[in-house]
């Protein structure tokens, strides 16, 4: 399984690549045909860690609309990036504190696949042990969301049709000619 | 749009083929990778694609944006639908078990209703999305 | 005549339903005719159903022929550009032809633009009443291109 | 074994794409790459799949492959019109 | 499985990778934007072929052979749509292709 883990780290130093180049282009549509890399890189590595279902709604967003609605912003304002007026150093300092922070926290998550994990230990083994002959389909992960956590993914229905309200209310009427 | 010949041939190839693919990713949710949020974009993608090659007016008299309106709010509608059904059954909201005579099988209806909601809600906004951001 | 589209589409679309599915319940095919109904609904509504975008009136042995042929082009053209890649020097030679096209309607031109452009060292730019753009990576493609057995073949195959 | 080699081969090239893609110089360039890399990523999805003995991985390659291209067609739209929709007339200035 | 076509499934994985691999060297190593299209198209026609027809070859008669060739349908139709289109938009945005001769 070393190999498996070689590509691994070949996919995920391109993702890093491509990530350090979107953050220095300059010209915003170059950054945003970036992004369709960026996608297509994070799709092969959710797969690579077994993660089908999201790498195919990552493929599928990706590919779909992710690129469409940059372009449509990019149509409604400036394609190249704007200079900032000054240094934003303050800015700097609070990504910087934030990052450590987030850094420090990492140490305390269980690695990735760690048997020793809480989650490992008894959820997982519940599910695998009782939703076939609770539910009764194949794919795991549909049974989970769908079934196990419904709420949850109403409440993900809910946003999605909040943010289609809300681009409605911003963007919907039609604008006044300049 | 004519000197965009070789988009709108291929265009009018592919549609169809999209459009049934994302049908076959909603419902075979249960059975390999996918379900309705995936099958929602694809779906939407298909007509995103006749959208940008045939222009949005034509797009816009196959689906209108009151229709799509109704059709974003019918999926919210449909998933919430089925809690409520759950609870008018004498189960709690959400739960499945009580939709059909056998728990198993009311699972099974429960996760096909809520996943068509969940792709319906999603297709629809995603469309709405592409009218509202392809305008000048 | 716009029903026999429908019919064809419609019993396309349901293999192809029936080869990515794979699971033969009577719920699932049930789905399947639903979704393949619903998708010809809306292909109607858009107007793509028709000689164009169903082209079922292409005569079947002739694509299949025409595909073997076109495999045996890509991969010669393959070699040769593979080839030019590799070398040392690069011996490329870009050129802008115009080339005739004779096939009577849109799709033919449509293949036929199509084939050039799956064909590496040509690609076509531009179609249009005139005949194909085409920008060709060395001369001996834009020779071999100009011949016209490409163009031959497609018209064969797209008039009846 | 050289089912493993020839993943890693495309991944290898997915790197090289990756390179055209950084290179530029024209915006043209990099769409290019980015086409190149979707086809590479599908092809490298179908070989993971077999890699790894799952391959229902291809209904992930089948969505790349039916509308990765869709991204480019956007942006010949874009080039053309300065936004995404062809046609437009003054009635699209209505309500959505 | 036959031992033959396990073979021949090896040989057209290993020079499918090859070809791969050499469409991509092109594009970098092509001068300019419209030499690189034909580049390109050597890892989207011959490489995607062999590598599909190699996989096609080890899965033997199934459904999933009929997925992989759906797949290479697919990317063989949308890739040359994408690269026309690419073209097309290039030429539109003003980018002139450098030639040999000016006929």
């Amino acid at each position: 399984m070393t190999i498996e883990i070689f590509i691994d780290i070949l996919l995920l130093f391109m993702l890093l690549l491509t990530a350090l180049f979107i953050q220095r282009m300059k010209n915003l549509f170059s950054a945003v045909i970036l992004t369709g890399i960026f996608s297509l890189l994070s799709a092969s590595l959710f797969l690579t860690m077994d993660a089908v279902d999201v790498s195919f709604t990552e493929a599928s967003v990706g590919a779909g609309i992710a690129t469409l609605l940059f372009l449509g912003t990019l149509a409604q304002t400036s394609s190249t990036e704007s200079r900032p007026q000054r240094l934003p150093v303050m800015a700097l300092v609070v990504v910087s504190l934030t990052g450590l922070m987030l850094i420090y926290g990492i140490s305390d998550i269980p690695s990735f696949g760690d048997p020793g994990n809480p989650v490992q230990t008894y959820l997982s083994p519940r599910f695998i042990e009782v939703s076939p002959r609770e539910i009764g389909i194949p794919n795991m992960v549909t049974s989970v969301l769908a079934s196990y956590r419904g709420y949850d993914t109403l409440g993900e229905v809910t946003v999605i049709f909040t943010a289609c309200v809300g681009v409605l209310l911003m963007l919907g009427r039609g604008r006044k000619r300049s | 749009m004519e000197h965009h010949l070789i988009l709108r041939v291929i265009a009018k190839l592919m549609i169809p083929l999209i459009l049934v693919f994302a049908l076959y990713v909603q419902f075979h949710g249960e059975y390999s990778p996918g379900g309705g949020f995936q099958a929602g974009v694809i779906f939407a993608a298909g007509f995103i694609l006749y959208g940008l090659i045939y222009g949005l007016d034509k797009v816009r008299q196959v689906i209108s944006p009151v229709t799509i309106r109704i059709t974003a709010a019918l999926g919210v509608l449909l998933y919430a639908g089925v809690g409520i059904a759950g609870l008018l059954l004498g189960g709690q909201f959400l739960e499945y078990n009580v939709l059909a005579s056998d728990p198993v099988h009311g699972q099974h209806l429960g996760i096909l209703l809520i996943e068509l909601g969940v792709g319906t809600t999603v297709a629809s906004v995603m469309i709405m999305f592409f009218y509202v951001f392809a305008r000048p | 005549m716009k029903m026999n589209h429908e019919i064809s589409l419609g019993l396309s679309l349901l293999t192809l339903w029936l080869l990515l599915s794979g699971l033969y319940t009577a719920l699932l095919v049930s789905l399947g005719l639903a979704s393949v109904v619903l998708v010809v609904y809306l292909a109607n509504r858009m107007d793509v159903v028709d000689r164009e975008g169903h082209p079922f009136h292409l005569k079947l042995m002739s694509i299949f022929g025409y595909w073997a042929w076109l495999l045996k082009e890509i991969v010669l053209a393959n070699l040769d550009v593979s080839r030019r890649i590799l070398h040392p020097d690069l011996p490329i030679s870009p050129s802008i032809v115009r080339i005739q096209c004779t096939q009577p309607d849109d799709l033919g031109k449509v293949i036929y633009a199509n084939s050039i452009t799956l064909t590496p060292g040509t690609v076509s730019l531009e179609v249009d009443e005139r005949g194909i753009e085409v920008h060709a990576l060395s001369k001996e493609a834009a020779e071999t291109l100009k011949k016209g057995e490409m163009d031959r073949r497609v018209t064969e195959m797209s008039t009846l | 074994m050289i089912i493993t080699a020839t993943t890693i081969a495309i991944v290898i090239a997915m790197a090289i794409a990756l390179v055209r893609a950084y290179l530029g110089p024209t915006t043209y360039d990099r769409i290019l790459a980015v086409n190149l890399f979707g086809t590479i990523t599908v092809l490298f999805i179908s070989m993971f799949g077999f890699m790894t003995g799952r391959p229902d991985f291809l209904d992930i390659a089948l969505v790349y492959a039916l509308i990765n291209f869709i991204a480019t067609i956007a942006v010949l739209k874009f080039f053309e019109y300065g936004d995404l929709s062809p046609g437009r007339t003054p009635e699209q200035e209505r309500d959505i | 499985m036959n031992i033959l076509a396990e073979l021949l499934a090896y040989a057209c994985l290993v020079s499918g990778a090859f070809f791969v691999i050499v469409g991509a060297i092109g594009v970098i190593r092509m001068p300019e934007f419209y030499t690189r299209l034909h580049a390109a198209s050597v890892t989207e026609t011959l490489g995607s072929i062999l590598v599909i027809a190699g996989l096609v070859l080890l899965a033997g008669f199934s459904l999933v052979s009929v997925k992989l060739l759906m797949v290479l349908l697919f990317i063989l139709f949308t890739s040359c749509t994408a690269v026309h289109a690419l073209a097309k938009a290039a030429i539109h945005g003003g980018l002139m292709p450098e030639t040999d001769d000016d006929d």
